[in-house]
């Protein structure tokens, strides 16, 4: 065996993002804000049913991380679980429908915002269970394996999940058995009211690194970093050469849920300021469009009226559908 | 969807009494008992600085520091394994379970360590611990934030399962829990927190395993848990206008069950509903209904009827979701179809 | 302790038979289903060259490969959790749970996943996963290898339960269950894998849902699952001798429950006792025994009587395990009693 | 702070074991050979009821690391927990009587082989579940530090428990909140009838250093050294640092269970050879006190003599004890 230090340094040559690719996810991560602060509207106006964990933040790990992905690729999500599935390629209208339980949403009203799931577009779901979905996602990545299909399963959990023992058991099999599954760990700092060191000892990668599973710890605010690692190691999932894990630091701008509004005994408002004002990773794409000379102002205000527009008319139709019908109820329990 | 309305059956009491509300009940019985017993602790996730998030334990962190109210990891099993460790050596652990459904999570070091281990070791070893978690739908929280799994814990020797329905009934009951000897599974209805009832200022337990007569009546007995209790009462108020009088048995506690108390006022009324938030289908209500049948077979004038959750995963819809829990207009009309008055 | 007699009751079948295990039914059913669909797979600890502790598996991997029977680590909740991944994505995972005892460690990950996913969903994604695992005591393994957990299981929504009493019915139901596109937990009992029966040469499916006479009689209903089918027919041989006719009810499945059966049956006899090996506390014979008790009710000569196991930890010690368990003997007593022959 | 390779390296003085510790470790060793052996008598001669899991070949481990604690020190086992309780300082005849479920065993006949648990002698249990007593040990510790009495848990487990998620859930716990419990892997290469390799991905060592937590990796089958770092590891616990991870390969010298008598199909009679011949923790004892003067074949024969009627004995005890009452069969279900 070769010594490792004797490798060649790999010299990746860092591309620079196409104009083209670079609006696209600004497009998506827009998309994604604007949804999220329309369903925090909704809430505030008690016209959406019970809770929502907003994504807003977060939108470079979700957008980042799933447009490395095909659309027949897999990923499975959690209760903060809006932008994966937005970045997936699910479609707002039908997203607001099943947020109030309308028969129009992706599940017919019977999911809602913690268990969005949308087949075609290869979301297996929101889950509502902390860490719940790691196993399904490892699953779906050992039926990739099995059908020859060479898709890939990618994993979304905040750093809460790290707390669970079932990611642990089964990053040991996707290591033993080479399954095609990345593991995207969004550390936002905190588990519900509790900052994360607090309930989190050693080092997150380590967790992963200790199961012999490739793992990257990134800034993921910033898209196209977040991309070009993401690239990187589903190509290598798709290839064969196994699981991945990518800790991806971030933060989440609003509350817990949407409920959450005094947050001053858990973290301080300037924590806050601080990573909004300098980590937001919408601001930190269009200041990266205009530097790069891909976007001016206006490009930007037109890109976001088109999907202040968007989003306006699907809340209507949301809030204009109609509930599904009560014998629904007993449906869909078997199949 | 669940109103519960206001009934309180404290009759002979001389203490002075004040309203407060189920979750204030449950935050001053641990208050008492920590007070009291220095091996009590609290443990679960978000349970000190944010005292849970319904803020049932709010204050008690900084009544008793983080040493004894301590938030925890996200870990579900972890915590219910350490608090029968704990409680194995020494200490009285109350093990916080943010929803009954997490409780999934916890089965193998709750049935198979914590309700086995006095048996297991001869009758050596205790686990006196409690698991404090939640049921109850119609909170718009979905299919993994909505059961009402207390039928699981009742069906196992060596737990104790109660199921309160007041705030006077919830202080008690959780004071003896916290004193009772063996692994003890504490279900308070979400939707409930914020129900407020008479509650003495004077300290008080409730035995385990003592049902509550919640409203006396003649035709037809009403049992029920937990939140389904206050559906009862509402049914009971409207049977009133149709001439019926129904009688309401809490339950109070699944496991042990007074299964005397039950047997009695149904062999009096000779008519029976059992009322339950749980999957209807080999839930709490089979159990219950199976032992009236049996017990007072010769004496029933009807079937005994059963109404628990419908058999369907808790749907996220309003529209849908209302649908799945028992409501009182319902028991009214399978109680009056019993009692031949329509 | 059950002794297991040997009762056919496969009348109407012109196909040749022959006499094979349960254990080999299992096996057979499996590597049929394995041929006729390349989607279906096998995972579990020691499945592959040990084919499981109790070598129901043998000779699988020589036929399908280890890719296709597949040994994994000790994470019962990780490997159900696979499972349902699998599942839901084109393949048709049979997931094997060496003791019964062990769902408690899978309980998330089957119900509030496997079990709900498609409900969730709103009917667009489906889990046709079989979870495979054991039940049954008086097999000297103490409280936590001994456990008959089938009752919880059949609590949930969106699970099917499979509880086959012999080779014939274990082969035919497997393969439906496999076919079947929701989760299915398969329960076998220990103690009968080297039970022989005649099982066809040619290949059959028995439905879900469909309850079996395994023995027409006109004074008392025995319903029975499992294991205490074979308790019921030696009852029954038993009762012969007091000129008592009994009729043995072999359930097949708890979920979907044959209602209609039981209920006929017990309309006709007058008389029901229902047995059960797991905890009789809010077990499956809570369930059965209160829709006969209500079904039939106009009926019933007398009570409805459940015998399911004792309301213990299995105790280790032969002469107390043995005691938990109901017997023959026993149930002839109470059936006796029931039908006032004494 | 200092950079780590500037500290002075702990120079240890390697103290050379006493005679009479050296003895009693020998007698321990060998009292649970001897006790293994009559147990596998006993099921051949269809005497026990049900199946155990012999602790032959691990011997060193468990009598290493119990002679590192106090007798109020508390441990958790497994099914194969003989070693363990006898290390631990219980008594061979009412073992025995557990074993065969008479009502003078120490559950009373309750518990049996799987589940003996002997509270005189911290013993809180064998336990069936794979990894069950991780929860358990840890929560011992929690009480032992919130009590202020200084006790400490030692954990054992086989490394088949590396697959259960508990396990990883509580190392979090005991790190973040400096537990005195001490998590001893007994790596005996097998899970059943599967090597471990092929059900464990990465480094074992890695997967307790993730969380923070103390780790040695030692040869299990030298008395002296488990027994020198167990010291190590449970004053530096008791002192209040935390706890450790001890990974102790070593070998089990039977079959999984006593039944278990084909194994050619899982593991080579070459490899068990290997082990019988040059890694036996009781024969490189008694090399060890030829070797340094301290017991002569003689001596070794007495105390083997001594041993074995005392073992003999202990199970005519157990053979001729009544069974419990019947009566009992619902005792003890509540306290
Ligand atoms: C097993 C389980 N325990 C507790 C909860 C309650 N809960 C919901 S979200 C949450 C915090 C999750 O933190 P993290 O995983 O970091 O995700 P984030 O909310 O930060 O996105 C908790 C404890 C749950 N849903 N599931
Ligand atoms: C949760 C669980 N799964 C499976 C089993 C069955 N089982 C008993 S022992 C064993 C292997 C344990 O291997 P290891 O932990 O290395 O201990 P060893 O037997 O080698 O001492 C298994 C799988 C069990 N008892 N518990
Ligand atoms: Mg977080
Ligand atoms: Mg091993």
């Amino acid at each position: 065996m070769v010594h490792p230090k004797a490798k060649p340094a790999s010299k990746k040559p860092v591309s620079t993002p196409s104009r083209d690719q670079a609006l696209h996810f600004y497009r998506q991560m827009l998309k994604i804000r604007l949804f999220e602060e329309q369903v925090n509207q909704l809430y505030l106006g008690a016209k959406m049913p019970g809770l929502a964990h907003l994504y807003i933040g977060q939108e470079a790990v979700a957008v980042g991380v799933c447009e490395a992905l095909r659309r027949d690729d897999y990923i499975t999500s959690t209760h903060r679980g809006h932008g994966h599935c937005l970045a997936k390629g699910a479609s707002v209208d039908r997203m607001f429908a099943e947020l109030l339980g309308k028969a129009a949403g992706y599940c017919r009203g019977k999911g809602g915002s913690m268990h969005i799931a949308d087949q075609d577009t290869g979301n297996l779901g929101a889950n509502a269970i902390v860490g719940g979905s790691a196993g399904i996602a490892t699953g779906a990545a050992m039926s990739a394996k099995m059908r020859g299909s060479d898709q890939v399963a990618a994993c979304f959990f905040g750093e809460g999940a790290l707390g669970q023992g079932l990611l642990y058991e089964v990053m040991n099999m996707a290591s033993l058995w080479k399954l095609p599954v990345i593991y995207v760990c969004e550390n936002n700092q905190y588990n519900e009211y509790t900052n994360y060191r607090e309930t989190t000892a050693g080092e997150v990668a380590a967790r992963a690194e200790a199961f012999g599973i490739h793992t990257e710890t990134i800034e993921g605010q910033d898209v196209h970093l977040v991309h070009a690692k993401s690239l990187t190691l589903v190509e290598r999932a798709r290839r064969g050469e196994g699981p991945a894990f990518l800790h991806c630091n971030t933060y989440r701008f609003h509350g817990h849920h949407v409920g959450d509004v005094d947050r001053s005994y858990y973290r301080s408002k300037k924590e806050e300021e601080e990573w909004k004002s300098k980590r937001d990773p919408v601001k930190l794409l269009a200041e990266w469009l205009h530097k790069s000379e891909m976007a001016d102002g206006k490009l930007l205000d037109q890109i976001e009226a088109e999907i202040a527009a968007h989003i306006k008319e699907a809340v209507q139709f949301a809030l204009e559908a109609p509930y599904p019908d009560p014998n629904e109820v007993n449906q869909h329990v078997y199949a | 969807m669940k109103a519960p309305s206001e009934h309180s059956t404290i009759t002979n009491t001389v203490t002075a009494t004040r309203q407060i509300t189920f979750a204030q009940a449950i935050n001053e019985a641990l208050a008492e008992e920590m007070r009291r017993d220095p091996r009590v602790f609290v443990i679960g996730e978000d349970v000190a600085e944010a005292g849970t998030p319904f803020k049932v334990l709010s204050g008690l962190v900084d009544a008793f520091g983080s040493q004894r109210v301590i938030d925890s990891p996200i870990s579900v099993a972890g915590i219910t394994g350490i608090g029968a460790g704990a409680a194995m050596t020494g200490m009285r652990p109350v093990v916080d379970i943010m929803f009954g459904d997490f409780i999934t999570l916890t089965m193998d070091q709750l049935v198979n360590q914590a309700a086995k281990i006095h048996y297991m070791s001869g009758g050596k070893l205790k686990v006196p611990m409690v698991l404090r978690t939640t049921l109850g739908a119609t909170r718009r929280s979905a299919a993994q934030h909505s059961q009402s799994l207390h039928a699981w814990l009742s069906h196992i020797p060596g737990l104790k399962v109660v199921v309160p329905s007041t705030a006077y009934d919830a202080k008690g009951l959780l004071k003896s829990a916290i004193r009772d000897d063996n692994p003890v599974v504490f279900f308070e209805d979400k939707m409930m927190y914020q129900l407020k009832g008479p509650v003495p200022v004077d300290e008080y337990t409730i035995p385990l395993g003592v049902a509550d007569v919640k409203r006396a009546g003649s035709d037809i007995t009403l049992v029920a848990t937990s939140s389904m209790v206050h559906i009862a009462l509402a049914a009971a108020d409207a049977l009133q206008a149709s001439d019926v009088s129904a009688e309401v048995i809490d339950v109070r506690t699944t496991s042990p069950l007074d299964k005397e108390m039950i047997i009695e006022s149904a062999k009096k009324t000779s008519r029976a509903i059992v009322i339950d938030e749980g999957y209807e289908r080999y839930g709490v209500t089979a159990e219950i209904a199976s032992i009236i049948a049996d017990g007072a077979f010769y004496y029933l004038d009807a079937p005994v009827k059963r109404m628990g959750a419908m058999d369907v995963p808790v749907p996220f819809s309003p529209v849908l979701e209302d649908q799945t829990v028992p409501t009182a207009e319902a028991v009214a009309e399978v109680a009056k179809r019993l009692c031949n008055k329509r």
